[in-house]
């Protein structure tokens, strides 16, 4: 049969992602779809686990996604997923908000307002783990990740997770405090961009694509001159914010501009290590689903061969070789 | 003549509450039956039996000698004691609609010339019940004896078989109601209808009917009012007003005979 | 014999009402065996024993951090929010249905601004309602009854001001205050149609309740759907759908039954 | 005796229609009047002007020499045409409600001794309409002659000031009827109420009324049907029936002179 | 003069109905002064100036990548769902509620189907909903039209059902079949309750297509709502409600008017 040809991609809102939407509004990505023979679709999907979940439905091809979703939600679903670009990892993008004090230790007892189950979550385990509590200590409080900061505006709310945008409209509240944030813990969240396993390869020119488009776009964003700040005043305002904040923004999110520093954080020992903690807690929060018997049911691949959990059952793999086209300027 | 409609020990009881009870009825093809009775007998409730309306509790009735289905159709024509009419027609689209149900059957409305000639059917009829004048307007803007007449154009435009008629002309003034008396006589002999009309007005049923049914509480016990139902307790045939009599002659001489009601209102309070 | 004529029985129309919903079970399940003969470990449209399995531990097995049984701590709190919303909603809608329905100057003021209310999606206010009613059950209760009472509010005041004008004029002459027009005539007669309207608004209660429940809780059915449907766990949001709509389908008879009980007269009709 | 009521120049119309045009007419303390005319004419339409129902288009009402306000009060009682009844009362609650509504001014709702009497006084007056066995059935229950007779009862036990009444007795046999007058009789007497009654039955007008009213066009044109209204064509003062001469006589005696029909109605058709 | 009486002219209605309306914005100004007299940067009430400064950009400025002026987009595109919705819903209650209320072993059938799809909150089926129809417009049309076709198919069904009976008897003594009643009879006289019930579900309407555009649209007002929730800019979403609800009330107007130039007769009455 015909390889497919015809890719949907799915993004949502937040800092790390924004080159993808301007890059399509600016041609970009028609320009290497184009050249590569495939046709690329950008689809924003307002809301992130929607997103999510609608990639791990099939609906879409590839998503934009954190790496514990991308692990507990389509790979833990047994849809195989293939991370093809590290774009980022939080950087002080994530953080732990309390109102009336400045210490993490407050936190017990609290009720922390939080989007339960995804990243947050899980840097609010770290923040306790690091403090000596456990996650029992506080009452965590589902809390839509669209409505969280308004929803901290309230004076019953006065602990709370959240991501940026949302953290650095909640952080000029008067009375609160940054406690903990994902600059304690570098490299645990990571922004990936995955597509479908089979997509991939079944048709790799979707994978040159996607990069091509991704590494061309960051660097025309990073140029310090009137075009980079335009790219830039572009995608805060597909973000529905300002120059100023988006900025700000990009500050806490730790860019791989450069393709090799992008492989050689995929190549890394510690992406294994962060992603053992990252499972562990998936795992201990139930979040690999009824039938997973250990921490080790889903399996993941790494670069150079090395594989973690079940290796009859890789959903999740690491794949560099885009990247490393990327940096041998292959593409 | 034959039977057209026959009750055989026909019961109405609602709850405990027997309001009709072992009728015992036959109504020939062509016969003008006037039911008269106090109010609260069960006059309306008989009419509703003949309309296939209500089931009766006991008992069976048969229309050409076969039991009657409980619904109505184009073979029985009704004016109903609160005459309904369509509230979203006017005069004339209501009276228009037994012409269009029958001639079009997809979309009840006709076109062109059929549609021509029905309305002038209907606006004939309306003239005859005098509504021509109020032929656009709307049931709404119509005052009680017009929404009257024209319940009784709709019915009488289809010339049904049975006509059955619960008070048609209460709200009409004496003049009208003697130009309805001679609309319908003219239309009973006309088509051979067969009529049953249910009136309080005694000249009124001996005037125009074969035959006067007098519906009443054969017994009253006080203590147990709802324990005996009405019965026909007069059934007065009038050969002078028959068909055969009446077609060389003028149906609407006045009738010199009007019994007194004295004698037929029996009991009149405490029929309930 | 004509279709309109037709009447069915109860016990058969009970009979009748079960096809479809028979039907549509088996044509679930049709496709989700047909899913999985495709895709063994197919989420979206889960068998039944998945289903089962995945209920058991919420049913009957006590959550390990609070003890609860997840399943009946969910129903309970959904069900109080649920009811309080539409006790709520229902009496101000009698109140003020009737005031607006009744009296030209009220709805005169008053018409414009609840439809102003009603047609304002309350979600997109959300932000306003966090600081009105802070986060806790308020907050939920209120949604339900901002999302649903203007509705009613409405359907009523047109009840009302539907009532034949000669009952109004009648009462009058058998000199009826506003007061006792209000009580005496109109509330009577609207009471039929209010169960209606609370009939006709379970579906929205429900909606606002899930959205509230959907935005910032850490119990109730709402909030548990929300929760797992990141993992598309299926297995979890069918059967609780299911129940929801049980729940509201027994709501829903009950009130065709107090209606039917509660107001004779306005079914002792001659038919 | 006094003015009650008086039209002055009163016109009644409906878009370019004209029903009612310049009626002067001035209506005494204890009169009992009684409207006759044409189906359509507006003799309705004249009772929803003295009632308040509906403002004049042009002229002016006085009641008790004081413009009447397009609002109706405990002074006038009326019972409609299309009678109507409260349907979520008893026929007992229905007859209670406008004593209810006197004395417990808070919840129109009484108890104890109150409620007891008023419930004598209600089942009373139900009695005297011939419901005493319906007392208990919700309107719905009834038939088109008890509902009559009900809202006939609803409006008698507040004894208004002036008493409207369209066509109250259009829905009764004969002998109900009869007691119904002697009934009217009795209060109006009793009472010194004022009456204005719509009825199609002319000797019914003559029987009861000091004064017949006849409403008609006093002109046709049959190219503008609308152009003109009706007016009052005749106006019949009966001496006989006035309250004086009856106190000691009884009030329902038959009369002998009840005048043909013919003269009375003039144009029948084409009134509307 | 008893309240109950007391007619309101058209003119004085519209005033007095300004009143209330205008009460709440003076309340409104207000408060948000007093909160930015405490906090200058407050952002949850903001003052017009900060709201037309923040309108400005989006009322007039075209966007820089798509060249599109983004509030009119926005508009056009909600519209668009609404309409198709609204439209789909309203086409579907006319011909399942005619059924449904005209013919009883319809009724028995589909009755509890209807009912029971009615009680099911479509906001807890928005991932299957999103699978079933995509991402693209087809799922926001299909919210709209499942979450306010089920109500509007009762609401008309049970318009139906209580036609005066006599009226039914009547037409079929005419000569009238099943299929000549419910077009002439049935449909003409439910037609004005038809608007009525879609007035009445406006508000929800609004409330799901907001939904919807919350959880997957690129472009819409409640997408727009929903993307400057993250940074709590009530200066850009009070004017989106306020103009939601403008063109709420004038679409309500629209219907009221239409409704009563169309149906003469169910208007004419004595009143
Ligand atoms: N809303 C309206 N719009 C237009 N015309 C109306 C309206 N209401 C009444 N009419 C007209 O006013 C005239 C008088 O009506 P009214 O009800 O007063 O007659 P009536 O004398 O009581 O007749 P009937 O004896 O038949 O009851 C009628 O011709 C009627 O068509
Ligand atoms: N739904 C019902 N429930 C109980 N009783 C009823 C019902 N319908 C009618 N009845 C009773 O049946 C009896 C007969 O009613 P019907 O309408 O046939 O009387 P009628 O002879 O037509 O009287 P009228 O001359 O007053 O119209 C009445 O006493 C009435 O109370
Ligand atoms: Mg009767
Ligand atoms: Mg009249």
């Amino acid at each position: 049969a015909e390889p497919k040809t015809s890719f949907k991609i799915g993004w949502s809102i937040y800092a790390g992602w924004m080159p993808w939407p301007y890059a399509e509004q600016a041609g970009i990505v028609k320009k290497w779809a184009d050249k590569y023979g495939i046709e690329i679709q950008i689809v924003q999907v307002n809301d992130y686990v929607e997103s999510v979940t609608q990639y791990a439905a099939g609906q879409l091809d590839g998503v934009t996604v954190a790496n514990m979703d991308a692990l507990t939600i389509p790979a833990a679903q047994g849809h195989d997923t293939t991370a093809i670009i590290v774009g980022d990892y939080s950087n002080g993008n994530d953080g732990v908000l309390l109102k009336g004090s400045d210490q993490l230790s407050a936190i017990k007892g609290r009720q922390v307002n939080l989007v339960e189950l995804s990243v947050s979550h899980y840097l609010l385990a770290r923040a306790l783990e690091k403090e000596g509590l456990a996650l029992t200590d506080v009452r965590t409080v589902n809390t839509a990740d669209a409505d969280i900061a308004s929803a901290f505006t309230s004076p019953q709310v006065t602990a709370a997770v959240a991501w940026n945008p949302q953290l650095t409209t909640m952080m000029q509240q008067p009375d609160a405090h940054l406690v903990f944030s994902s600059k304690d813990i570098p490299g645990e969240i990571l922004d990936l961009l995955v597509v479908d396993t089979k997509a991939v390869e079944a048709n790799p020119n979707l994978g040159k694509a996607l990069a091509g488009i991704w590494y061309e776009t960051l660097a025309l964003m990073e140029q310090q001159n009137e075009a980079g700040a335009k790219a830039r005043a572009a995608m805060a305002e597909l973000a529905g914010t300002t120059p100023a904040m988006f900025d700000s923004q990009l500050a806490t999110t730790f860019l791989y501009v450069d393709p090799k520093a992008a492989v050689e954080a995929t190549r890394s020992p510690t992406l294994i290590e962060n992603m053992t903690r990252v499972r562990d807690f998936s795992f201990a929060q139930g979040l690999f689903g009824q039938g997973a018997s250990s921490a080790d049911a889903i399996g993941m691949a790494f670069p150079g061969g090395k594989t973690l959990g079940d290796t009859n059952n890789i959903t999740l793999r690491f794949d560099d070789s885009f990247m490393q086209m990327a940096a041998d300027g292959a593409l | 003549m034959t039977a057209l409609l026959s009750f055989k020990d026909v019961w109405v009881e609602y709850g405990d509450k027997i309001v009709l009870e072992r009728i015992n009825l036959t109504i020939e093809e062509g016969a003008f039956v006037s039911v008269i009775g106090p109010s609260g007998a069960g006059k309306s409730s008989l009419l509703r039996l003949a309309l296939g309306q209500e089931a009766p509790t006991r008992g069976t009735i048969l229309l050409d000698d076969i039991p009657l289905a409980p619904e109505c159709g184009p073979d029985r024509g009704v004016v109903f004691q609160h005459y309904s009419v369509f509230p979203h027609l006017t005069a004339l689209g209501n009276v228009m609609f037994g012409l269009e149900c029958a001639q079009s059957p997809l979309l009840a409305k006709l076109t062109g010339a059929a549609r021509r000639q029905a309305r002038e059917e209907a606006a004939a009829m309306l003239e005859e019940v005098g509504l021509k004048e109020a032929m656009h307007s709307y049931p709404a803007q119509m005052s009680g004896g017009m929404q009257q007449r024209l319940a009784i154009a709709q019915a009488l435009i289809k010339r049904p078989r049975i006509l059955l008629l619960d008070e048609p002309f209460g709200a009409l003034d004496p003049g009208i109601r003697n130009d309805m008396h001679q609309l319908i006589t003219r239309l009973w002999t006309d088509y051979k209808l067969t009529v049953i009309m249910v009136t309080h007005d005694i000249g009124e049923a001996f005037k125009l009917g074969t035959r006067v049914l007098t519906l009443d509480k054969w017994r009253h016990d006080p203590h147990a009012p709802h324990r005996y139902g009405a019965k026909v307790v007069y059934d007065i045939p009038l050969e002078r007003n028959k068909q055969e009599s009446l077609s060389q002659d003028d149906a609407t001489q006045p009738l010199s005979i009007v019994p007194d009601d004295a004698g037929i209102t029996i009991d009149r309070f405490d029929n309930n | 014999m004509r279709w309109v004529n037709r009447h069915v029985s109860r016990s058969r129309s009970a009979m009748m009402g079960a096809i479809p919903i028979v039907l549509l079970v088996v044509l679930y399940l049709v496709i989700a065996a047909e899913r999985h003969a495709a895709n063994p470990s197919d989420k979206i449209l889960p068998l039944p024993g998945a289903m089962v399995e995945a209920m058991w531990g919420l049913l009957f097995v006590p959550d390990q951090l609070s003890g609860r049984l997840l399943f009946w701590a969910d129903t309970l709190a959904s069900l109080q929010r649920l009811f309080l919303g539409l006790g709520i909603s229902t009496l101000s809608a009698l109140l003020v249905g009737l005031l607006l329905g009744l009296l030209p100057p009220v709805r005169a003021t008053f018409g414009t601004l609840v439809t102003g209310i009603a047609v304002i999606p309350p979600i997109a206010l959300l932000p306003i309602l966090f600081i009105a009613f802070g986060l806790g059950e308020t907050a939920k209760v209120a949604l339900i009854v901002i999302g649903i009472a203007p509705f009613m509010i409405r359907d009523i005041a047109g009840h009302v001001a539907a009532l034949p004008r000669e009952q109004i004029l009648k009462a009058q002459t058998l000199g009826a205050s506003t007061w006792q027009l209000m009580i005496r005539v109109a509330l009577p007669q609207v009471l039929p149609r209010l169960i209606e309207a609370v009939r006709l608004s379970l579906g929205p209660a429900w909606v606002f309740l899930i959205s509230a429940e959907a935005i910032a809780a850490d119990i109730g059915l709402g909030y548990r759907i929300f929760l797992v449907r990141r993992y598309l766990a299926m297995d979890v949001i069918l059967p609780y759908v299911a129940w929801i709509a049980l729940l509201a389908a027994v709501l829903d008879m009950i009130l065709v039954w107090t209606n039917r009980k509660a107001f004779p007269w306005a079914h002792g009709g001659r038919r």
